[in-house]
């Protein structure tokens, strides 16, 4: 087994940082409403990885609670916002994100 | 020692049927209201025959309720000698009138409603009077003068009923406006409100020779006073408060709240000993309300009309006593006052429940037959309000009158005859209503036991309570007047009978020479008959013009045109220009809007991390 | 070993997210999405927060991505249609993401220099008794009011859900 | 030795084992359903068809890779793999005895010791409903998406009343390592009630294991709630347009879960490897069973009832009087104790779970819903308070 050198915490915050931007292309360039959701729950993962490097950082379990508590919301939000998805489609047959605009109109 | 018991029994009581007092008979109703005063009162007993002879002060700290700076209010009861007086006043009285309350509304509507209310009054009462400061005084203030407002509108559905409501209510503010005024500055001043504390910071002020900070402390509280107790200007709601169910007027418009101010007066007495010119305006303002209000009383038909005015007569009788000094004089004629004007109060109720809510004189008429116990115990009450001996109200009475003798002549002669003028429409009215022949239609009946046994009661004790030497009982706190002085008492007694002899002779042995009296001072009597016309005057004066300045300036001007067309409609114009320019970037488009806070973001993130928030 | 499992799976992550923005049809994205979660917890668990990466498995995993992919699978997504919409996040959108990772990955390496280096086992500070106790100590108020938002998230899903629409 | 070495020979031992339980599970399932319907069950490929799950698996492998052509070729493929792997991988942090020394390393009778073994468990099993979920959806059949649909649906509710009623133990114990959880159960009561968690005083837990058990049974898609596959309405489910090797996935891992939920079972509430019998009497136990086997397959080879026995059986004696000694020797009876007192929990709740599917029948699919939300997820609260409860006043 070839002996690596330990990791700096920065790669995981770098990681965290990549993993974000690729949800923010998503949640931009996707055009189904499931993904653009699926895309922000990936944002919230690269934060939960965030917390839980600076937890490590600073020696304190206060990131994991943080985490904890995105988890609980993401699960809420989830919930209601699948819902939501749901009465979308039953009301207008459609995913496409850019079809449903008529707040504009 | 519990003191929280005292208030707290009333409290429980209006809980109890406020809450399911509906789903109630009637039995259990009275029977919970009845038996929270009761329990209170044989408290108070307790406490005070424990307690006593309270030489000092006792008192409970329950809570501190305000904590901000130096400002600190506590929750805080206490009992010396004055409370002691009140508390049995306010518990033995109430409870007498509320079982007399139980025969008088045996067939009101509302009657869980009504027992209710009144045992709140009596929890805030009692509040008042235990509240070892000012604030906490004025809870119980503010409370009681919420009870007078429920119960004065009683018969809400009637227009008068809630009209006279709305009166007591609002006058009332006034007078709770200075109320507040002088606590704020007594705040400003002494940095307090609890009562021992601003006393000992008095005591090291010498006595304000000219008005000062003390004095205006000492008249704004004068002016909440006048507002509850009655006084000129303020006393106008009293006389419409009749409104209200009989045993409301006896307990609360004669007994207890009216005597609030006094009360207050008495008990901040250490703060006007320090402003002469303050109490000077007390005595004044008591001696004029009392003989304008005995004059009005002259003339009225109304039977309950004519005995509040009789109790903003005897409540100018009592300022005069505390204006001048003689405080203990004053918390006297309080107590005699809350034996006979209940009495007389729930003596008038009896009638007028006999005569199926019959309350004009002229409609009444030789009762005495039909109604031998209120006839009697009325008549003890108009004795003992006259100031006859040996009954209570000569004795309080002569104590006031002997201090104003020694003060100053003319307010002694103003009130002995105004003891005069008392004891003539007290007693025309109890001749019209007792002797004579029947005017009315309705078959009179002598009232239920339960209303009578509280007549005997407190026929009783208005007939001997001059014997509780209350000035006595109070002397350490508040010193004796000078001696007793027999040409007042001698000048005062006759006045009283003058009063009584002129009554029946106008009234039961020619009764035509009262009408060709009324012909003679036709215009005087008109006058007089419609109170001086001050509510009209108060109409023209202030109703009139703050009713024009709100509609035409503050509605017309302000609201519609400043605020609604200028400032929130031009606003909108304003906004509506802009946003026309600005809803291009409206898109509709999720994905533009999110391209957006990316940017802002970006924004955000460059600006914080290299303008020096990361580190 | 553990460097090794951090390249591994910080590739996995990666590319498990790169499939989720390329994948035109949903379903593939919400496995890869799964895909990203599951490496990510393991990397929890290098970082010594095993209850999260627990938390992460069952919270995430086991209920949020289900109903991502119960809601596919009901509404039987296809695959996305192109758009012609959004002019603007389809011109500004790759400069504004290039610098913002740009940014972001500047500011991690030269603002924050002085951090640790992981090395497995060396602290274990999330288990899941402290973070009980952090939970019912420090964190009570946020712990039920987010209990309470949870309540409310499932009667106001049940409510969106069941609304029939004619 | 170091510690990979180790770590592998358990894993090779546990692989082993596991792989040939779950291939005799099926043998045993067979054997027992056939004696409940009064019939004899497999005969021909060995003795008492002792060599049927290898028959079966040549069959399987060599049958026909079928692979219709309008699936979704990545996530048919894929979802085999990851029901069977998913449900290989609990195995792995399930302890079988307590710490033994084995040529003076010790080490414990378990894979890999998780922290929060639990947690994982429960994890995995969150995790393990895409296989089924893919299977059904990317077979592009109606009936086998709502197989999946169906299967997906009823693990997502039970798993809330079986997570429910794992806290209560958990509570006992203090702990989430399945290990600890094992240890916290020795001791007796009054010197002969075991303090296993169904037994465990301030309140039992007995309703907590009843509750387990019937999540356990909807969560393995086992009779009465075997719904997803319910061949009178969905042909056979999310695994329908599956065949061969792909097929004998999802079989499998169906046994495994089996097996690893009792094996849970077991260390959650039955004590795990801790005897049923206080010190002494214990270690008599395995003994006298496995004597008494040995004589009663003697005695069936000395009254043969088919011809073939008469050879079979004595060997089958032997094996277990080999067995008997083996248990009376000192040494093996420290390593071997344990494991054959928590084999034969797992036994025991293995059978009940065969004995239930001859029993039972099928519920009906919103009976199934109905039964978990409204009468087994109040039940299992219900437990967990008053546990709770218990646990903080006593």
């Amino acid at each position: 087994m070839p002996h690596l050198p330990p990791v700096p915490l920065s790669w995981y915050l770098v990681l965290s940082a990549i993993l974000f931007v690729l949800g923010v292309a998503g949640f931009l360039y996707r055009k189904s409403i499931i993904t653009v959701f699926m895309s922000i729950e990936l944002m919230l993962n690269a934060v939960n990885l965030s917390f839980v490097s600076f937890s490590y950082q600073l020696r304190r379990i206060d990131g994991h609670i943080y985490s904890f508590f995105v988890m609980v919301v993401a699960a809420a939000e989830a919930a209601v916002g699948l819902a939501i998805i749901l009465t979308v489609f039953k009301n207008r047959g459609t995913l496409q994100i850019d079809e449903v605009d008529s707040m504009k109109r | 020692m519990h003191l929280w018991l005292i208030p707290l029994f009333p409290l429980i009581g209006f809980l109890l049927n406020g809450l399911w007092g509906k789903r109630w008979s009637k039995p259990v109703v009275s029977a919970i209201a009845i038996g929270s005063i009761a329990a209170s009162f044989l408290y108070a007993l307790a406490v005070i025959a424990k307690l006593s002879p309270i030489d000092t002060p006792y008192s409970e700290h329950y809570f501190t309720w305000i904590q901000s700076g130096f400002f600190n209010v506590g929750c805080d009861l206490f009992v010396d000698r004055l409370t002691a007086v009140m508390l049995l006043i306010v518990t033995g009285v109430g409870l007498l009138i509320h079982i007399y309350a139980i025969g008088y509304m045996a067939h009101e509507g509302g009657y869980y409603r009504f027992f209710s209310y009144f045992n709140l009054f009596v929890f805030f009462m009692l509040l008042l009077v235990m509240a070892s400061n000012l604030l906490l005084m004025f809870v119980g203030w503010e409370g009681v003068g919420l009870c007078s407002y429920l119960l004065v509108g009683f018969y809400f559905l009637e227009e008068f009923a809630s009209n006279a409501a709305n009166k007591a209510f609002i006058v009332n503010r006034i007078g709770d406006f200075g109320f507040s005024l002088g606590m704020f500055l007594a705040v400003a001043t002494f940095h307090t409100l609890d009562f021992g504390q601003i006393a000992a910071a008095v005591a090291t002020l010498p006595v304000e020779a000219k008005a000062g900070v003390i004095t205006a402390i000492t008249l704004l509280l004068f002016v909440g006073a006048t507002g509850k107790s009655a006084q000129i200007p303020l006393y106008v709601w009293l006389p419409d408060a009749m409104a209200g169910p009989t045993p409301v007027s006896a307990l609360i418009h004669a007994a207890t709240m009216v005597t609030a101010g006094v009360y207050m007066v008495t008990r901040v007495s250490f703060l006007y000993l320090h402003a002469p010119v303050a109490m000077n305006v007390v005595a004044i303002v008591g001696v004029l309300t009392a003989i304008f209000a005995a004059s009005i009383g002259i003339t009225q038909n109304d039977i309950k009309k004519v005995f509040a005015y009789s109790t903003v007569s005897q409540l100018g009788y009592m300022f005069l006593g505390v204006g001048l000094g003689a405080y203990s004089a004053g918390i006297f004629h309080l107590m005699t006052h809350a034996f006979f004007k209940a009495l007389l109060f729930l003596g008038a109720g009896s009638v007028i429940h006999g005569l199926g809510g019959e309350q004009d004189l002229r409609h009444m008429g030789g009762l005495r037959k039909a109604m031998p116990i209120t006839f009697v115990t009325l008549g003890v009450a108009s004795l003992a309000i006259s100031g006859i001996p040996p009954f209570s109200g000569f004795f309080s009475k002569d104590a006031i009158l002997s201090a104003a003798y020694s003060h100053s002549p003319w307010m002694f002669w103003i009130g002995a005859i105004t003891a005069g003028m008392t004891a003539f429409y007290v007693f025309r009215a109890w001749f019209l209503a007792f002797f004579g022949v029947y005017r009315g239609h309705h078959h009179a009946h002598e009232s239920p036991s339960s209303m009578t046994l509280p007549l005997i009661v407190l026929a009783i004790l208005a007939a001997v309570g001059g014997f509780f030497n209350i000035p006595r009982w109070l002397s350490p706190a508040y010193p004796l007047a000078e001696n007793e002085n027999a040409v007042a008492m001698i000048i005062s007694v006759f006045f009283g009978v003058i009063g009584i002899v002129v009554a029946a002779y106008l009234y039961v042995i020619r009764p035509a020479a009262a009408d060709s009296l009324k012909a003679a001072f036709g215009r005087l009597y008109t006058l007089v008959l419609n109170k001086y016309y001050v509510d009209e005057i108060y109409q023209a004066l202030i109703v009139r013009p703050l009713e024009a300045i709100s509609s035409f300036v503050l509605w017309r001007g302000v609201d519609e045109t400043l605020i609604d067309t200028t400032l929130v409609n031009g606003l909108a114009r304003v906004i509506r220009g802009w946003g026309s320019i600005f809803r291009q970037w409206q898109s509709g488009s999720i994905r533009n809007y999110a391209t957006w806070i990316l940017a802002g973001s970006l924004l955000v993130i460059l600006v914080l991390g290299l303008a020096g928030g990361g580190r | 070993m553990d460097t090794l499992l951090f390249i591994v799976f910080a590739i996995v992550a990666v590319a498990c997210a790169l499939n989720l923005i390329l994948q035109s049809h949903p379903i593939s994205s919400a496995l890869s999405l799964i895909g990203v979660m599951c490496s990510l917890a393991v990397l929890y668990l290098l970082l010594g927060a095993e209850f999260i990466a627990m938390a992460q498995m069952i919270v995430y995993g086991g209920a949020v991505m289900v109903l991502f992919v119960f809601v596919i699978m009901l509404m039987n997504a296809g695959a996305e249609k192109r758009s012609g919409k959004s002019w603007f996040a389809q011109f500004a959108g790759p400069p504004l993401l290039v610098l913002f990772a740009a940014v972001l990955a500047f500011l991690i390496l030269r603002a924050v220099p002085k951090l640790r280096t992981v090395e497995f086992g060396t602290w274990v500070g999330g288990t899941a008794e402290h973070i009980g106790q952090m939970l019912f100590t420090e964190y009570l108020l946020p712990f039920e009011v987010i209990s309470i938002l949870i309540l409310i998230a499932i009667m106001g899903a049940v409510v969106l859900a069941s609304k029939e629409i004619d | 030795m170091n510690f990979f070495l180790i770590s592998l020979i358990k894993i090779v031992i546990v692989f082993g084992v596991f792989m040939t339980t779950l291939a005799y599970l099926q043998w045993v399932e067979r054997k027992v359903l056939a004696h409940i319907q009064s019939r004899t069950g497999p005969l021909r490929v060995g003795p008492h068809g002792l060599m049927q799950p290898l028959a079966d698996v040549f069959k399987l492998l060599t049958k026909e890779d079928l692979l219709p052509p309008y699936v979704n070729r990545i996530f048919y493929l894929g979802a085999p793999f990851i029901a069977v792997a998913l449900a290989l991988i609990s195995i792995s942090i399930i302890p079988f005895g307590p710490e033994i020394a084995v040529a003076g390393t010790r080490t414990y009778m378990q894979v890999g010791d998780v922290n929060v073994g639990v947690l994982f468990v429960l994890a995995i099993a969150a995790i393990s409903v895409y296989g089924v979920a893919l299977a059904g959806w990317s077979s592009n059949n109606k009936y086998s998406l709502l197989g999946g649909l169906r299967s997906s649906a009823q693990m997502i509710s039970y798993e809330l009343p079986l997570t429910l009623v794992i806290v209560s133990p958990l509570l006992l114990a203090n702990h989430l390592s399945f290990r600890e959880i094992g240890n916290s159960q020795a001791g007796y009561y009054l010197g002969f009630i075991p303090r296993w968690n169904i037994f465990q005083m301030p309140f039992p837990q007995i309703f907590g294991f009843i509750i387990f058990m019937i999540a356990a049974f909807a969560e393995t898609n086992r009779i009465p709630f075997d719904l997803p596959e319910a061949e009178n309405e969905l042909v056979a489910g999310f695994h329908t347009e599956y065949s061969s090797m792909k097929f004998a996935c999802f079989f499998m891992a169906e046994y495994a879960n089996m097996v690893t939920i009792t094996c849970v079972a077991t260390l959650l509430f039955l004590g795990g490897w801790q005897p049923l019998f206080p010190a002494p009497y214990s270690n008599y136990v395995p003994v006298a069973v496995f004597l008494f086997a040995g004589v009663l397959c003697f005695l069936h080879a000395v009254r043969p009832a088919r011809k073939r026995d008469r050879y079979t059986f004595p060997v089958f004696a032997l094996a277990a009087l080999a067995l008997a000694i083996l248990f009376a020797l000192p040494w093996f009876q420290f390593v071997l104790a344990p494991i054959f007192w928590f084999a034969s929990k797992v036994g025991f709740l293995l059978f009940t779970y065969i004995w239930v599917r001859g029993t039972l029948p099928r519920f009906r699919y919103d009976q199934l819903m109905h039964f978990a939300w409204t009468f087994l997820f109040p039940c299992a609260l219900i437990n967990l308070l008053l546990t709770a409860l218990f646990v903080a006043i006593f």
